[in-house]
C-alpha cells in the first residue's frame, strides 16, 4: 500500500474531497470511497462502457483513470444527470423505449449518448451506433438504445450546457 | 392486447416500475452495497487445464498485512468441488483457495503468496478428442449412464440419451435426397455485464445473510446451506438487482466461499469476479459436434432424420445434450428418427445453462441440413417447412404431442413480411438464410403476494427475481384481474425470509408462472373483497359481483378503490407449483454480405418472427426477441472460446471475446404472432429462450448461400470464411 | 493492482527529473488507457507514474507549417481539428477506431506511440505521413523519424530517463493524402488482425504516382514501414496493375504470427487486401478533393 | 389405460416393445405396474432418496405432451399419453 493522495473535485456539481491510493481507479474511488455506485465495472480494461462518467465534457471509462487525476476536474456521474425538476430527456427516452432490460449498462449508455448529443445534437443512427459501440448491452440487442437515443435528438433536444 | 380481445392493461406498454431506479444509477446491484468494516474476498484459481494438487500452503498469504482469513475445500462442511477444488483441478480458473482481506488490493496482493505445487496432467479440451478410447480420461470414477445404467468403464461421456421411432433407413431409402453432414460449434459464454458476486455477514447467533445477483435466490440458499451444512432457516438470501444472466446465474460460484469467509472472520465479506474470471470460472455454454443425416422426397417431404450429439459438459457432466434431442426436431413431423446424444467432459469449465440450453447447437445442425436439402430440391425453405412443420396434436418427433402451438403461424408471417417478399439484393455476395426454432418453456415454484392498500393500490411481493422487465409484466397480470392501472400496483422483489419458495427466472417460465400465480392471488384479493362488501352491504355472497374493476350489487356500485378503503386489510397470498407452460416457436430471417477478399460477414437486415402467446408488456417481449437475435449474431460470427495447446483460454476479456456492438448490428424487427398458450388465462408462452434458437443457422443458411459453400463450423469468422472461399 | 506512487510533473524538466530519479521504475502516465489495465493486469510494474498532462509542451497542437501534435493530445482532439480533417486524413481514421469514443477522451497518439504495440492504429499512419518523434532527456532534445522508434512489442527508442514531447509532420504537397484502415472482426472495439496506410502523391493529372509511403500494422514485431512498396510507385501509372505490384510488395516484407485474432496466412492475404484499399483511398481522396 | 412409451434404450426390457398399455392412476401406480410387467424398468427411471421412491433427476415425465410437476404423485388419465425423456437441465427450473 503505497500513501494516501488528497484529492479535491467536482463531481455532480459538488466540491469533493477524498482520499485515495494512487493505484485507485476512478471507478473504484467513486463506488467504494464516495458510494455512488452508478457507475457499473463491467470489464475494468475499456471494453464495456459501463463505467463511463463524463470528466470535463467527455466520456471517459473511469477504470481507465486513476483516482488521482480527478484533481481539480469536473465530473458527472449518472447520479447528477436527473434534477429535482424531472429526469433528463435521454433517461425519459430510455423508459418510454423499453431501452434497458437489467439495466446494468443503461448508466454507461445514458452518460456516453449524453456527450453524444451535446456534441453533435442531430446524429444518424450511424452516427449514434459508432458513437456507442464502446458500451456493450447483451440484453437488448441494441434496437431500442438506439431508438431512444434517435427519439431524444428529435423530439426534445437536449440543451449542450449538459 | 388492449384494442382487440378485451384487456385493458395486457397488451399495454407502460413504464417499468423499476425504470427510474435503473436510469438514474440508484438501483442497487450485486456488487453495489459497501459496508464500512467489509472485507474483500479474492479466489486463487487454477492456472493449469489439468492437474493434481500436490500441496497448498497459504502461510506467507497469511502473514500478509491485511488478510484476514483464508479457506481451502478442507474448510468447507461438505465438499462442492466446483466451488474449491479438493485434490484435482479439472480446469484453468478452477477454484482453489478463498480468502478476505481489508480491500481488493491486498486480497490480489495475498493471493500471488499462496504456493501451491502441482502435478500437470495431460489436459483435453475438445469434444471430439475426449471420446476416443485412447483420450485422457478426468474422472476415474465416471462410467456412461444410460438411463440410469452403468457401463461400469472409465470414460469422459457421462451419459447417453437416444430416442427412436419408425425405421431410419427404411426412411432413407423413401427418401429422393439424403444430406449428411458434420457440425462444430465452439464453447460460447452467456456474456452478462454484471460479475458474478455476492456479499456475505454472519452473525454469532448463526444467522447468515447473502445479498447477491441471482437468477434464483431460493436456488442460492439451497446451495449455500447445503455446502455450509446449516438449515435453510438461518439462510436469508437477499436478491439484489442483477445485471444479466441468461442462464448464467442459476446457480453459485462465490456465494458459498463468501459466506464462508464471513463465518470465520465475523466480518461482511464482498467477493466479486474479475471479467477474465467469468470468463474462466464460471460456466459457458458447451461446444459440440453434431453428425446429422436427413431424407426428404422430391415434394418436400422429411423421411428420416439420424444424428448424434456430442455436448461439453466441461470439467463435470451436465451438458444440455437432453434438451438439445428434445428441442431440435420439435417444429417438424418425422416419421423416423434416430437421435443419439453425449455428455462428455472435458478440461473446460463446467458448463451451464445458457438460453434455451443445449437447443441452439443441435438446432443449428438440423436447420442448415433442412436449407441444404431445400437447396438441392429447389423448394423455398419457408414452403418446405409449412409442409412438414408441426400443428397442434402433431407429435414432436421424440414423442409428446404438441398441444396449441403456433409454429405454422409463424412461418406463414415470415412468408409474407415484406423482408422476404423483397429481392437480398445483387452484385455481391449476398445471401438470405431462414431458420426456426423451439423452446418447451417452463413452468413450476412460483410465489406472490399482494397487500391491497386502503387507496387501492397495491403492493406486490414476489419471489422471482426480475432481469429484464417481469416485475411490470407481472404486476400488470395482477393489475388486469383487479381493474386497475398497472402503476397502481407496486412490484417488489423480496428476500427468501420474505416469500413462499420461487424457482429461478430462467427457462421461460417467470412471466407465465409467476404471472400465473399472480392471477391467482389477485383472484383471491377479489373473492375476500367480495366476502367483506356482502357483509357491509348485508347481502349474500353471490350477491356480490365484480366486473370492469367494480364491485356491485343490484344496490350498489363502487370501485375497486372505494372497497379497497372498506375491505382493509386484505393480503391475496398464493404459492404453488404451476403446470401449463406452451411451448414456443420462431422463424427468423436474416440478410447477410460477405466481404469476399476478408471473409468480413455483415448482417443487413433481420426480422424475427415468434409466437409469443399473449405479449403482456409487448416491449419486453420485443426485447427479449431482440436481444437474443444478437446474442444469435454473435454466437454465429463472432464468439468463442478460444484454447492453446495447454488448455488455456486465451482470449478471456469483452476485448478478444468478441461479443456484437452496436455497430455491428442492424435494426432487428420482430413480429410477434399470438396464438394463446391455452395453459395461462391470458395465454402467456415464455418469450426469452426461444429466439437464440434460430438465429445460428439463420445466419450459416444466409452465408453458405452468398458463398456458395455449406457452412458447418461456428464461429464463421473472416478466417473461416476466407478459408471457405479459398482465398487462404 | 500493485502499489505505485504518482506525481503529475508541471514542467517537462519535473518529468525529466523524476525518470532519472526513478528509471526503470518510472513510467510516463497520459491517456492511461493502456497503461493502467497494464499494471492492473500485471503486464507491467512500475513503481512511479509521472502523469504529463498537466506539461504545457505535451498539449501542444499547432497547424503552421508543418503539424505538431503534443505527445498527451487525446485523439478525439486531433480527428476534431479541421487542419487536421484536410491534410492529414489518415490520423483521422486511426484515431477515430482507437478503442471507444471513451477512450479517444483520454488515449493520446503519443501514448499509442510509446506503447509500442505491433497492432497500433496510429503508427502506420504516422509513418506515412513522415512524422518526426521530438524527445526530451537530460540531453535535451533529440528527434527520431516515427518507423525507427519501435524496437519491439512495447519496447521504444526512448532511454528510461527520456519521453516523447510531440510529434511534428511535414506539410503534404499539392496533389497527395492519406488514408489508414485496418481489419478487424468486428467494427468497432477491436484490435487490428491486419493495418495498413498509405500517403500518396499524383501527378496534377491524377495519372501517375509521384511518391507514395505505404506502412503496416500487426504483421511483424513493430508497425512496418514499407519503404519498397511505396518507392516502387513512384512514376508509375495509377492503375490496377501498379497498386497490384505495391501490394505485392508489401506482402513480401510481411513476417506475421499466428495468435487467437488471425493466422500467419490469414494476415498476409489481407496485407494485399488492405494495401490495395488505403492505396484506392488516398488516390481517392486527392480526386475528390480536386 | 394409459399408452407409455418406453425410451429406446430401456426396450432391452420391454422385449423390444416401443410402447406398453398399462394401468394406474398416478405415476407411481403406473411406475409400479410396469414393473410387475417388466422387472428392472423402475431401477432406470426411479432412485431412492431421503424421501424415498422418485423419478431419477434426469428424467423428464410428459404425460399428454406436458412435463409434470408433481412427480410419482402426479395424476395419470385413463387414455393418456406417457413419455420419459431426458430431463432438460440448466435453463427450466429442475
Amino acid at each position: 500500500m503505497s500513501r494516501k493522495v488528497h484529492v479535491q473535485t467536482q463531481i455532480n456539481r459538488e466540491n469533493v474531497e477524498f482520499l485515495c491510493e494512487p493505484r485507485q481507479s476512478m471507478l473504484e474511488v467513486l463506488r467504494n470511497e464516495l458510494d455512488l455506485t452508478g457507475a457499473k465495472e463491467g470489464c475494468n480494461n475499456g471494453n464495456c462502457g459501463a463505467c463511463t462518467i463524463i470528466v470535463e465534457g467527455r466520456p471517459v471509462n473511469s477504470c481507465c483513470m486513476l483516482g488521482v487525476e480527478a484533481e481539480g476536474k469536473e465530473i458527472q456521474t449518472i447520479e447528477g444527470v436527473a434534477t429535482p425538476e424531472g429526469l433528463h430527456p435521454l433517461q425519459q427516452k430510455f423508459l418510454e423505449h423499453a431501452a434497458l432490460q437489467c439495466g446494468i449498462c443503461t448508466p454507461g449508455f445514458i452518460m456516453n449518448a449524453k456527450v453524444l448529443l451535446e456534441t453533435n445534437p442531430n446524429p444518424t443512427e450511424e452516427e449514434v451506433r459508432f458513437w456507442l459501440a464502446g458500451n456493450l448491452c447483451r440484453c437488448t440487442g441494441y434496437d431500442k438504445i438506439i431508438r431512444a437515443v434517435l427519439d431524444t435528438t428529435e423530439t426534445t433536444g437536449v440543451s449542450t450546457n449538459g | 392486447m388492449a384494442d382487440g380481445n378485451g384487456y385493458k392493461v395486457v397488451g399495454t406498454r407502460p413504464i417499468r416500475h423499476d425504470g427510474v431506479d435503473k436510469v438514474t444509477g440508484r438501483a442497487k446491484y450485486g456488487a453495489d452495497l459497501n459496508f464500512p468494516d467489509m472485507l474483500f474476498g479474492k479466489i486463487l484459481r487454477s492456472p493449469h487445464a489439468h492437474a493434481k494438487i500436490v500441496s497448498i500452503d497459504v502461510s506467507r498469504a497469511l502473514a500478509h498485512p491485511g488478510v484476514k482469513d483464508i479457506v481451502t475445500s478442507k474448510d468447507l462442511p461438505i465438499l462442492s468441488e466446483n466451488i474449491l477444488a479438493e485434490d484435482k483441478v479439472f480446469y484453468k480458473g478452477h477454484a482453489i483457495v478463498g480468502l478476505a482481506a481489508v480491500d481488493v488490493h491486498t486480497a490480489e496482493e495475498a493471493l500471488s503468496l499462496i504456493d501451491i505445487e502441482y502435478e500437470v496432467l495431460p489436459a483435453v479440451t475438445d469434444v471430439a478428442k475426449a471420446i476416443r478410447e485412447d483420450s485422457v480420461v478426468l474422472h476415474q470414477s465416471l462410467t456412461t449412464n444410460t438411463l440410469g445404467e452403468k457401463t461400469g468403464k472409465p470414460t469422459n461421456i457421462s451419459s447417453h440419451v437416444r430416442h427412436q421411432n419408425g425405421d431410419v433407413e427404411a426412411g432413407f431409402a423413401e427418401a429422393d435426397v439424403v444430406v449428411e453432414r458434420t457440425f462444430t460449434t465452439q464453447t460460447v459464454h452467456q456474456g452478462y455485464i454484471e460479475p458474478i458476486t455476492a456479499t456475505a455477514k454472519y452473525n454469532p447467533d448463526g444467522e447468515l445473510t447473502v445479498w447477491t445477483s441471482t437468477q434464483g435466490a431460493f436456488n442460492v440458499r439451497q446451495q449455500v446451506a447445503g455446502i455450509l451444512d446449516c438449515p435453510a432457516s438461518k439462510v436469508r438470501v437477499v436478491p439484489l438487482e442483477i445485471g444479466g444472466g441468461f442462464g448464467g446465474k442459476t446457480t453459485v460460484y462465490v456465494a458459498p466461499v463468501a459466506a464462508l469467509l464471513a463465518m470465520r472472520t465475523g466480518q461482511i465479506v464482498k467477493v466479486t469476479m474479475t471479467r477474465d474470471e467469468v470468463f474462466e470460472g464460471t460456466g459457458p455454454a458447451p461446444a459440440t459436434l453434431i453428425r446429422l443425416k436427413m431424407g426428404a422426397t422430391k415434394d418436400g417431404r422429411i423421411t428420416a432424420a439420424d444424428t448424434d450429439l456430442f455436448y461439453e459438459g466441461g470439467a463435470y457432466p451436465g451438458s444440455a445434450v437432453g434438451a438439445g434431442a428434445n428441442c431440435m426436431f420439435a417444429a417438424y413431423k418425422i416419421p423416423n428418427l434416430m437421435i443419439d446424444g453425449f455428455d462428455v467432459v472435458v478440461n473446460k469449465p463446467s458448463s451451464h445453462a445458457y438460453r434455451a440450453p443445449g437447443a441452439p447447437n443441435s438446432s443449428f445442425a438440423a436447420e442448415c441440413v433442412i436449407d441444404e436439402i431445400c437447396q438441392k430440391l429447389d423448394l423455398d425453405p419457408l414452403e418446405f417447412r409449412m409442409i412438414n412443420g408441426a400443428k397442434e396434436g402433431d407429435r414432436n418427433p421424440i414423442g409428446p404431442r404438441h398441444g396449441k402451438i403456433g409454429y405454422l403461424e409463424t412461418v406463414e408471417a415470415a412468408q409474407t413480411h415484406d423482408h422476404y417478399q423483397v429481392e437480398v439484393g445483387n452484385g455481391k455476395l449476398r445471401g438470405r438464410g431462414v431458420a426456426s426454432g423451439y423452446w418447451g418453456n417452463g413452468a413450476g415454484r412460483s410465489s406472490v403476494n399482494l397487500t391491497v392498500n386502503q387507496d387501492g393500490t397495491i403492493m406486490l411481493l414476489e419471489g422471482s427475481t426480475d432481469i429484464g422487465g417481469t416485475r411490470a409484466s407481472i404486476a400488470m397480470q395482477a393489475a388486469e384481474v383487479l381493474g386497475i392501472a398497472a402503476e397502481d400496483v407496486r412490484p417488489a422483489v423480496v428476500d427468501t425470509n420474505s416469500i413462499g419458495e420461487t424457482g429461478v427466472t430462467g427457462g421461460s417460465r417467470t412471466t407465465h408462472a409467476t404471472g400465473l400465480v399472480a392471477i391467482r392471488a389477485a383472484e383471491s384479493v377479489i373473492e375476500q373483497m367480495k366476502e367483506k362488501l356482502a357483509d357491509h352491504w348485508e347481502v349474500n355472497l353471490n350477491q356480490v359481483d365484480f366486473a370492469d374493476g367494480t364491485f356491485l350489487n343490484s344496490d350498489n356500485q363502487i370501485s375497486f378503490k372505494e372497497a379497497a378503503r372498506i375491505c382493509s386489510p386484505v393480503v391475496g397470498s398464493v404459492t404453488e407449483s404451476t403446470t401449463g407452460a406452451g411451448g414456443a416457436f420462431g422463424t427468423h430471417v436474416v440478410d447477410v454480405e460477405v466481404d469476399e477478399d476478408t471473409g468480413k460477414v455483415e448482417v443487413l437486415r433481420y426480422t424475427a418472427v415468434q409466437d409469443v402467446g399473449t405479449a403482456i408488456h409487448p416491449s419486453y417481449a420485443e426485447g427479449q426477441i431482440q436481444g437474443g437475435a444478437v446474442q444469435g449474431i454473435g454466437w454465429a460470427l463472432s464468439e468463442e472460446y478460444v484454447y492453446d495447446q495447454k488448455g488455456q483460454m486465451v482470449n478471456a476479456s469483452f476485448l478478444d471475446y468478441r461479443m456484437p456492438t452496436s455497430y455491428d448490428t442492424p435494426m432487428v424487427d420482430t413480429v410477434m404472432v399470438e396464438v394463446p398458450n391455452p395453459g395461462h388465462p391470458f395465454g402467456v408462452r415464455g418469450v426469452g429462450e426461444v429466439p437464440l434458437v434460430p438465429p445460428l443457422a439463420a445466419i450459416a443458411n444466409a452465408v453458405s448461400r452468398a458463398i456458395g459453400v455449406r457452412m458447418t463450423h461456428l464461429p464463421m469468422n473472416p478466417g473461416s470464411v476466407l478459408k471457405a472461399l479459398n482465398k487462404i | 493492482m500493485q502499489a505505485f506512487d504518482y506525481v503529475a510533473a508541471k514542467s517537462l524538466s519535473e518529468a525529466v527529473n523524476l525518470l532519472t530519479k526513478y528509471r526503470d521504475q518510472a513510467r510516463i502516465l497520459s491517456g492511461g488507457t493502456d497503461l493502467i489495465v497494464q499494471v492492473r493486469e500485471n503486464h507491467r510494474q512500475v513503481g512511479m507514474m509521472v502523469d504529463i498532462k498537466g506539461v504545457p509542451e505535451v498539449n501542444t497542437l499547432s497547424y503552421n507549417g508543418s503539424l505538431e501534435i503534443g505527445a498527451s493530445v487525446p485523439c478525439y482532439k486531433i480527428y476534431s481539428n479541421e487542419a487536421i480533417k484536410s491534410n492529414f486524413p489518415a490520423l483521422v481514421d486511426a484515431t477515430s477506431i482507437i478503442g471507444g469514443v471513451q477512450i479517444q477522451s483520454r488515449a493520446s497518439v503519443g501514448g499509442n506511440l510509446c506503447n509500442a504495440s505491433p497492432a497500433a492504429d496510429s503508427i502506420p499512419a504516422l509513418i506515412i505521413l513522415g512524422a518526426q518523434c521530438v524527445i526530451d532527456g537530460p540531453n535535451g532534445e533529440r528527434s527520431v523519424a516515427v518507423e525507427d522508434f519501435c524496437d519491439g512489442p512495447g519496447q521504444t527508442a526512448l532511454e528510461s530517463n527520456e519521453l516523447l514531447v510531440k510529434l511534428v509532420i511535414p506539410t503534404p504537397t499539392p496533389n497527395a493524402s492519406s488514408f489508414y484502415l485496418r481489419f478487424t472482426p468486428r467494427n468497432e472495439m477491436d484490435i487490428a488482425v491486419v493495418g495498413a496506410g498509405a500517403a500518396v502523391e499524383l501527378s496534377a493529372d491524377h495519372q501517375t504516382f509521384v511518391s507514395a509511403r505505404i506502412a503496416l500494422g500487426a504483421v511483424a514485431p513493430t508497425p512496418l514501414f514499407a519503404d519498397d512498396a511505396g518507392s516502387l510507385l513512384a512514376g508509375k501509372p495509377v492503375s490496377d496493375e501498379s497498386i497490384e505490384e505495391a501490394c505485392e510488395a508489401a506482402k513480401d516484407i510481411a513476417t506475421p504470427i499466428s495468435d487467437m485474432r488471425g493466422t500467419a496466412t490469414q494476415r498476409t492475404h489481407l496485407v494485399g487486401v488492405l494495401t490495395r484499399r488505403a492505396l484506392n483511398g488516398a488516390i481517392n481522396r486527392i480526386k475528390e478533393g480536386s | 389405460m394409459a399408452i407409455v412409451a418406453i425410451p429406446s434404450l430401456m426396450r432391452d426390457l420391454t422385449q423390444g416393445k416401443a410402447e406398453v398399455v398399462i394401468q394406474g392412476s398416478t405415476l407411481r401406480e403406473l411406475v409400479e405396474n410396469i414393473e410387475a410387467q417388466f422387472p428392472g424398468v423402475k431401477d432406470r427411471l426411479c432412485h431412492e432418496d431421503a424421501n424415498g421412491v422418485r423419478i431419477s433427476p434426469y428424467i423428464g415425465v410428459y404425460v399428454d405432451g406436458a412435463l409434470v410437476e408433481k412427480g410419482m404423485r402426479s395424476p395419470i388419465g385413463d387414455s393418456s399419453e406417457v413419455h420419459f425423456l431426458p430431463a432438460i437441465s440448466g435453463g427450466s427450473e429442475s
